[in-house]
């Protein structure tokens, strides 16, 4: 029994370096092929023909090769953490650590996301700054709760016990799964709430936190885009434990969902922005918090 | 309507791999006919851009494509009708075709 | 210690699609002041009128603005004709009416497109434009250009359509219709849209018109005034009643633009089933003497052109006061109190041609 | 234990209670101000070295009881609280405040009453005593306290001959008050006799009442009798425990008190009211607002790093009677108000000094919750955060105050371009923030803790956490983007701030950053066999997780060095101005023909999260609560 | 054979021009025409912009606003006078107000003819400029080696 | 078919009161714009109620007479008002917002204060021609 139990947890430490590893490579290829897919189905939605789905590569290899100009010499350096702590954050997801440890380090690298908006010193990247702060202080709580909901389904913060967990979450969370999904059209850039820095050119702050940003400083920025999809998209999978199959399929259908929205939205304000995800939070992730706990 | 568009064609027209067949009557480029010109200058003159060059003596004609607003001037006052408004419109030039 | 901030917004922005400077003063978002500078279009073609003749003219008034290119040809040539005593004939008058309406939906088409995507609801914005484009093919059709018609004309017009394609161009507007329709169910009844769009920068009845609003921002308002009542053209000669709005906000202007996509559309209709025969133009002779005030409405409202000849071959004096003119003073004293996110918005809602305000 | 294990504790513990009042009395006697400052120097260099030796010398104890008796040190217990009272009467009287003469005087005729009728009873067995909690605070006390008190020697000197030649120097007053509270506090962390707990808390409450009229303006004196009338209103409440607790148990020793469990609801609610005004919960927030406009130093030490934690040391103190109880359900309501309330106050507000006086009140709120909720994990994370806070909000203080005379101002948008004005500085406002709410720093650490204890124990309160941890980053993070943005070119001019100063903004970086990283061996030492009774790891934070959070830490200390110093070959273009850009890098060409520079404020949200809407809310709801935890005792009176 | 032909972003800047050629511009973002296609962005941004479509004749009170976007593009960057006024002046080349022409301010690389520009010439122009901009690109680049 | 326009011509002194009278019945400012003529200046006013056009027309000897601003009655008269003065280099006092000379700042100043030169054929510049096009386009 003991033996077996060490082999285990052997075999558990080397599927997490593993499976951080893999995050490490093909991380930021599944990022960009999603954002490839995103645009080419929006345009799509806009009755265009769209990019190739290989787009944002080729945006990304093509900010590589262009000069680099600055604002302030210090300005990339918090875009080079930036970059690192997304990447660090999701290592430690896909090694299957502390879910709370993931949001705060995100949290971290958002920081330094929005540091690099106010070192960029121009009046559209400081109000960039701003509302992605706005936006923070919107998407924080429900994400929190997330992990609280998690811990409280199965009784673990682990994103590895989670994923194990034969129970599947979602059937104790459906409130925090909905505000999650929410949430996650913040986090995605996606409009009605892409108010920091958006995807699309035609907005009142010019490009918002990036408008500073160029060349290969704007190329890491992307990098780190895409390296955040996987565990955001990962986030929606937690809800369905080991049912990998099933929990993919959500997941698919979810970004799908994003997308859909990003398309019958117009953007909205600040105002709206965080008071409607405060309220979805509370009546929807609190809500579900307080019955679980009534149940429990 | 965006799921309609999604799971519809889209509305691209696939320039340059289709090129449109040039609407008629659309205005694009000027082209003279030069063997039935009388060297007139009228066009020269009636030309509000003055995009066109005649010399009388030399007999010749030459428009400058930067110049022509496609206004239809020079075709309207045209006294032997050798004047044409193609319905294809002029190319662009990067900055050493036009130098050269 | 005051905590406001001050940015400048243009000339050069992604959402402005002509330079026009605002000088903001906000607190958080809020717009507390709003000072306009202009005049990076100004070209100063109105003295033109002393290196080229009143015919000339016509090629400049239609370049002063590329979306309502043709009514400044019209306005033009009818100021002229009314100072030399012209008569247009009866077709050329209903080919005029027919432009202008074409022109008047796709620089609605437009406008709407670049609201919707100042909101920032990019697909809508697309679709906008999607449908304008198939007005464009219309437009180009029938007179050879997609934004400058380049056919109007002292003393008629310098195209005429043939019947066959007058009939073509019914059942295009009639599928253009259906289109628009799916359209502005989104403009007048997305949840998110009339979130944006409705309480937002208000302009009472009695500003809008002490601060000389014209065209739709008037309308919205709740002023029923439209210069096309004073029947130039062809206007005397089919039914129709300005669209109004009352609320004065921008969800007003937006749904009187929409309302008047469809009355366009009509009247169209209307102007193909009722197209005399005949000529498309009289011969001019003459050189103008005498003044003028012609008075049409352009997509954006009313335009007027003062026009002066002495009886040589060039005007005295041509000025154009465009409604974008009129329109900023408005802008200006509705834009402190409303959110940095709707300045964009509030700007287009006047529908700004800074080209012709600027000449 | 030996014997003279022991006697070595008692004589430390004594020395630290002891030296600063004699520290006190020797520099209130000394005229010469640079003597005196070098005084300052070697006084509390002595108290920070003797903390460090207890601690470390003697932090493998767990618990002793020193039974130390002194007659004559009760005397003048006796006469000193009569001395205060008269004080405080008498100033009350001169500037015609009625309030606090009122509590004055019920105060002082219950305990004349009580001592006058039983004071022959009032034996306590150990006056005294020391465990790894007292071992905790006492280090805090002895580091940060002696650091401020260091730090005050350059700033004060600023203060009067440079900054505020107007008011008089009475700095000789200013480090007697300073020492002798820190003997105070001493006395505090330390006494285990209620009397003697209580005769130390009324000394740190007439401290702060003296240091917040120091500047003798309208303003001060107002705010300074604000505070002792909510400090006084604690302190009815602590006296009536007293009283009540020795009418009842007759005991007046506080390990017998907590031993007697739940049979003790009604004192244990009424010192946790004390605590509460100490620590400036929600209904008596307002007077430590009000206490911002002592100096600098008064600010730091008394009213965000020690005094407002005697508040919460109490709380935690009782903290496992609370646990479980409906007082204590309330007592972690009041906290969570306070907490969410002030966060979203902080928002709002410019003034340097208030958003680190609302962001304390904020934290010792968190404080006060886990305290109400009791479980070991909470209080884990109550100490935790204890510790954590005192030094990052310390230097903190101590940072924004030499800001503040450098600047001649203390509002935040004043702080533009501080990082290439005064680069030093901006670095250790930065730590001072990271380490208050950011990812591998203390305060965050802690937090994680709250909210796992939170999960376990009361899920529904988590919500509390989460929403004002949202609010606590919108406001530390636009304060740091404030002083990072560069909008225009600047001189570098970081002269003219003292050695004092900096050595005590130096070793308060050094502690912040030091503590981060070794919190789990601190963790494990010191606060794991206080809370779990053994020095089993918890399982709260695994040591997995310490270690990624000692990467992060690593990364960001990396951060710091990676700014490039050279140039490498990038093109420096001027800032993005819609086009209109003029020679200098933030000015464009506006209308009306001028030139100007655009101007980048943060945002404040006043409209949504204004001071005066969202305190009145918190304050009623607060009192509501604080009612109800009056009345769910009041079974207990009958 | 670069990235920089499969992403070429745009910013386009209306230098005193009536709209015709700035509204046909935007006209080829908008289905009909989807330069996205093409990997073209319109950013407005000049710090993200790789090739700077300008339109209209050029007043004086312009001069300093092109240029300055001129210069916070990074390089490799190609100008596109987009329209007769861009490239000449067009009719409004004998006002008082007007220069005539981007080239007067800026180097022009690409020259599209057209009043108004059609769709397709712009996308031809951009084209071309995306072969421009491949030059400088190797031009750019055996600089950085010389240096 | 032609609209009835009415032109009242005034003197400057007793322009502020006419436009006041204007405000007051509720007319709308339609426009202000100048004329240089070889011998005088004109300005005129246009206003508008219910398609009714009535312009009065101010006349001036030359360009140094004061002009009053009527800015303080109809608001937006300043952007007319400031347009003429940059332009024509008219002297118009009390604009409520005075741009002073900035509000299009124009290579030549007041471009239209010169008066239209005798009519004569406009002299073409001869244009350079890059591009030869003979016949037909490439």
């Amino acid at each position: 029994m003991a033996d077996c139990y060490v082999i285990n947890r052997e075999l558990i430490a080397m599927v997490s370096i593993i499976m951080g590893l893999l995050y490490l490579v093909l991380g930021p290829l599944f990022g960009g092929l999603v954002t490839g897919l995103d645009r080419r189905i929006s345009a799509r939605m806009q009755g265009r023909f769209g990019p190739p789905i290989l787009q944002p590569f080729y945006d990304v290899l093509k900010l590589f090769e262009k000069e680099q100009i600055v604002v302030r010499r210090s300005q990339n350096v918090y875009v080079y953490f930036y970059l690192l702590f997304i990447v660090f954050t999701g290592v430690l997801f896909f090694m299957g650590e502390d879910l709370l440890l993931v949001i705060f380090s995100l949290t971290l690298a958002a920081i330094f996301f929005v540091l690099a908006g106010y070192k960029g010193g121009s009046p559209f990247s400081i109000i960039g700054a701003e509302r992605e702060l706005l936006q923070m202080m919107a998407y924080e709580p429900m994400v929190l709760m997330m992990a609280v909901g998690m811990y409280m389904a199965t009784k673990s913060f682990y994103v590895g016990d989670i994923v194990t967990s034969p129970a599947m979450p979602i059937m104790l969370l459906p409130g925090i799964f909905i505000g999650l999904t929410y949430v996650l059209t913040i986090k995605l850039r996606k409009s009605p709430f892409d108010l920091s820095t958006s995807h699309h050119g035609h907005q009142e702050l010019v490009k918002g936190i990036t408008t500073e940003y160029s060349g290969p400083a704007l190329a890491l920025i992307e990098i780190a885009h895409f390296y955040e999809v996987p565990f955001l998209v990962g986030f929606v999978f937690l809800f369905f434990g080991s049912h990998w199959l099933l929990g993919l399929l959500v997941c698919a259908a979810v970004y799908f969902l994003e997308i859909l929205i990003d398309n019958t939205f117009a953007r909205t304000k600040w105002q709206f922005m965080v008071a409607a995800s405060w309220v979805v939070a509370a009546i929807f992730g609190f809500g579900n918090i307080i019955i679980l706990s009534l149940l429990g | 309507m965006v799921l309609k568009s999604l799971f519809s064609k889209p509305a691209t027209y696939m320039y340059p791999l289709l090129t449109r067949e040039p609407m008629v009557g659309s205005r694009g480029s000027i082209v003279n006919h030069v063997d039935q010109c009388s060297y007139c200058t009228l066009c020269q003159k009636k030309c509000p851009t003055d995009a066109i060059v005649v010399d009388r003596e030399k007999k010749t004609w030459a428009i400058d494509s930067m110049r022509c607003i496609t206004c239809n001037a020079c075709v309207d006052v045209c006294p032997k009708s050798c004047l044409e408004m193609l319905t294809t419109y002029s190319s662009s030039k990067t900055a050493a075709e036009l130098s050269r | 210690m005051s905590n406001r901030t001050i940015i400048p917004f243009g000339p050069q922005h992604p959402v402005l699609p002509e330079p026009i400077h605002l000088d903001l003063v906000m607190e958080d978002e809020l717009v507390v002041e709003a000072i306009p500078r202009i005049g990076w279009v100004h070209r100063g073609l109105e003295k033109l009128v002393e290196k080229k003749d009143f015919l000339e003219m016509t090629y400049v008034a239609e370049r002063i603005c590329g979306i309502c290119s043709f009514i400044h040809g019209l306005t033009y040539c009818h100021g002229i004709e009314q100072i030399m005593n012209i008569e247009v004939p009866i077709r050329a008058h209903f080919l005029r009416t027919l432009w202008s309406e074409l022109s008047r939906i796709h620089s609605h088409l437009l406008w709407l497109g670049l609201v919707a995507d100042a909101f920032g609801f990019e697909s809508l914005f697309m679709h906008s434009w999607r449908i304008r484009e198939k007005v464009l093919d219309i437009i180009e059709a029938t007179t050879g250009g997609r934004v400058i018609f380049g056919s109007a004309k002292v003393g008629g017009t310098r195209r005429d359509i043939d019947n066959e394609m007058l009939k073509r161009i019914i059942a295009q507007v009639t599928e253009i219709e259906k289109e628009m329709k799916e359209i502005s169910q989104t403009f007048l009844n997305d949840y998110s849209v009339q979130q944006r769009l409705k309480g937002v920068g208000i302009l009472s009845k009695a500003d809008a018109n002490m601060l000389g609003a014209v065209g739709p921002m008037l309308r919205a308002s709740g002023i029923n005034q439209d210069m096309r009542k004073l029947n130039y053209a062809a206007y005397g000669h089919i039914d129709w009643e300005p669209v109004m709005a009352q609320d004065g906000d921008c969800f007003a202007r937006v749904e009187v633009r929409v309302g008047e996509l469809f009355q366009a559309t009509d009247m169209i209709r209307q102007v193909i089933e009722k197209m005399p025969e005949g000529p498309v133009d009289v011969k001019v002779t003459g050189s103008p003497n005498g003044e003028f005030f012609a008075r049409t409405e352009q997509p954006r409202g009313e335009v007027i052109y003062y026009l002066k000849g002495n009886g040589s071959k060039n005007l005295e004096r041509m000025r154009v006061r465009t409604p974008t003119f009129a329109n900023i003073p408005a802008i200006t004293k509705i834009l402190p109190g409303i959110q940095l996110a709707d300045v964009p918005m509030m700007l287009l809602t006047i529908d700004p041609c800074i080209s012709c305000t600027e000449r | 234990m030996t014997l003279a294990f022991l006697i070595m504790i008692q004589n430390l513990v004594l020395f630290l209670i002891g030296f600063p009042a004699l520290a006190a009395l020797i520099l209130a006697g000394v005229p010469n101000n640079n003597f005196r400052n070098r005084l300052v120097w070697v006084f509390g260099l002595i108290i920070l070295v003797v903390s460090v030796v207890l601690v470390v010398g003697f932090g493998s104890i767990s618990s002793e009881m020193l039974s130390f008796h002194s007659k004559a040190l009760e005397k003048v217990m006796f006469y000193g609280e009569w001395v205060m009272s008269l004080l405080i009467l008498v100033l009350s009287i001169k500037h015609k405040k009625l309030a606090p003469l009122f509590l004055v005087v019920i105060q002082t005729s219950l305990l004349t009453w009580f001592e006058l009728g039983y004071g022959h009873q009032l034996e306590a067995a150990n006056n005294l005593f020391v465990d790894k909690l007292s071992l905790v605070m006492a280090l805090i006390i002895g580091v940060i306290g002696s650091l401020i008190c260091i730090y005050a020697v350059g700033y004060m000197k600023e203060f009067h001959e440079k900054q505020h030649p107007e008011i008089k120097d009475r700095r000789a007053l200013f480090f007697f008050i300073l020492f002798f509270f820190l003997s105070a506090m001493f006395g505090i962390v330390f006494s285990n006799n209620l009397m003697w707990l209580f005769f130390f808390w009324e000394v740190t409450t007439l401290s702060s009442f003296l240091l917040i009229g120091y500047k003798q303006n309208e303003e001060s004196i107002n705010n300074a009798f604000r505070a002792v009338f909510m400090n006084l209103f604690g302190g009815v409440f602590f006296a009536m425990a007293i009283i009540y607790l020795f009418l009842t148990t007759n005991t007046i020793e506080l390990n017998q008190m907590l031993g007697l469990g739940g049979l003790v609801m009604l004192p244990v609610v009424f010192l946790s009211i004390a605590g509460m005004t100490k620590a400036a919960q929600m209904p008596f927030s307002s007077w430590l607002l009000g206490a911002m406009v002592a100096p600098t130093p008064v600010s730091a030490l008394l009213h965000s790093s020690t005094m407002v934690k005697a508040g919460v040391y109490l709380l935690i103190r009782v903290a496992p009677l609370l646990g479980g109880t409906l007082a204590g359900l309330l007592v972690a309501c009041v906290g969570g108000v306070t907490f969410i309330i002030t966060s979203f106050i902080a928002i709002s507000q410019s003034d340097a000094k208030k958003v680190l006086a609302y962001s304390t009140i904020a934290n010792l709120g968190l404080i006060v919750m886990c305290s109400g909720i009791g479980t070991p994990a909470a209080i884990w994370a109550a100490i935790l955060l204890v510790i954590f806070h005192a030094i990052a909000k310390g230097l903190l203080f101590l940072s924004v105050g030499v800001v503040e005379h450098k600047l001649h101002s203390r509002d935040i948008e004043s702080m533009d371009n501080l990082i290439i004005k005064m680069p030093r500085l901006a670095w250790m406002l930065l730590v001072g923030m990271a380490g208050m709410f950011l990812a591998p720093f203390g305060m965050l650490i802690s937090k994680w803790a709250v909210l796992k204890a939170l999960v376990d124990a009361n899920p529904g309160l988590t919500v509390v956490l989460i929403y004002g941890s949202a609010a606590t980053l919108f406001f530390w993070v636009k304060w740091m983007g404030k002083i990072l943005a560069v909008v225009q070119p600047e001189k570098t001019d970081e002269t003219g701030i003292s050695r004092s100063e900096w050595t005590a903004l130096y070793a308060l970086v050094t502690a912040t950053i030091a503590v981060c990283l070794t919190f789990p061996l601190i963790s494990r030492l010191m606060i794991e066999p206080f809370v779990f009774g053994s020095s089993t790891a918890t399982t709260i934070l695994t040591r997995g997780n310490s270690l990624i959070m000692i990467i992060m830490m690593g990364f960001v200390i990396l951060f710091r060095f990676s700014l490039p110093k050279k140039d490498e070959g990038e093109r420096i273009v001027e800032t993005y101005l819609s086009g209109l850009n003029v020679d200098q890098r933030n000015a464009y060409s506006a209308p009306l023909g001028a030139t100007k520079s655009f101007i980048s404020k943060n945002y404040y949200l006043s409209k949504y999260f204004g001071e005066k809407n969202l305190s009145s809310i918190g304050v009623a709801t607060s009192w509501l609560i604080v009612m109800l935890l009056i009345g769910s005792s009041l079974p207990w009176l009958v | 054979m670069t990235y920089l032909a499969k992403s070429p972003w745009i910013i386009h800047y209306d230098a005193t021009s009536c709209n015709g050629c700035d509204i046909e511009v935007l006209a080829c973002l908008t289905p009909m025409y989807d330069v996205e296609r093409f990997g073209i962005i319109n950013t407005g941004n000049p710090k993200h912009a790789d090739i700077f479509l300008i339109t209209g004749s050029v007043n004086e009170q312009n001069v300093k606003v092109v240029e300055n976007i001129y210069n916070q593009m990074p390089n490799p960057k190609v100008v596109v006078a987009i329209g007769i006024c861009a490239t000449s002046g067009g009719i409004f080349r004998e006002c008082y107000n007007v220069l005539g022409g981007v080239d007067k301010v800026i180097p022009v690389d690409v020259y599209v003819p057209g009043c108004a520009v059609r769709p397709e010439a712009i996308i031809d122009g951009v084209v071309k400029a995306i072969g421009v901009l491949e030059e400088k690109h190797t031009q750019m680049k055996k600089g950085a080696a010389k240096s | 078919m032609i609209e009835e326009q009415k032109l009242i011509e005034i003197i400057p002194s007793e322009l502020v009161a006419k436009v006041r009278d204007m405000f007051v019945e509720q007319y709308r400012l339609v426009q202000i714009g100048c004329t240089k003529l070889p011998d005088r200046i004109e300005i005129n006013y246009s206003f508008d109620k219910n398609y009714q056009f009535i312009n009065y027309r101010l006349i001036l000897a030359n360009d140094k007479v004061e002009v009053p601003s009527v800015s303080s009655v109809y608001w937006n008269a300043l952007f007319y008002e400031n347009e003429i003065h940059d332009l024509f280099g008219l002297n118009i006092v009390g604009i409520v917002l005075d741009f002073k000379g900035t509000f299009y700042e124009t290579k030549e100043k007041y471009a239209f204060a010169t008066c239209p030169p005798p009519i004569e054929p406009v002299i073409k510049t001869t244009p350079v021609v890059n591009i030869k096009e003979k016949g037909k386009p490439q």
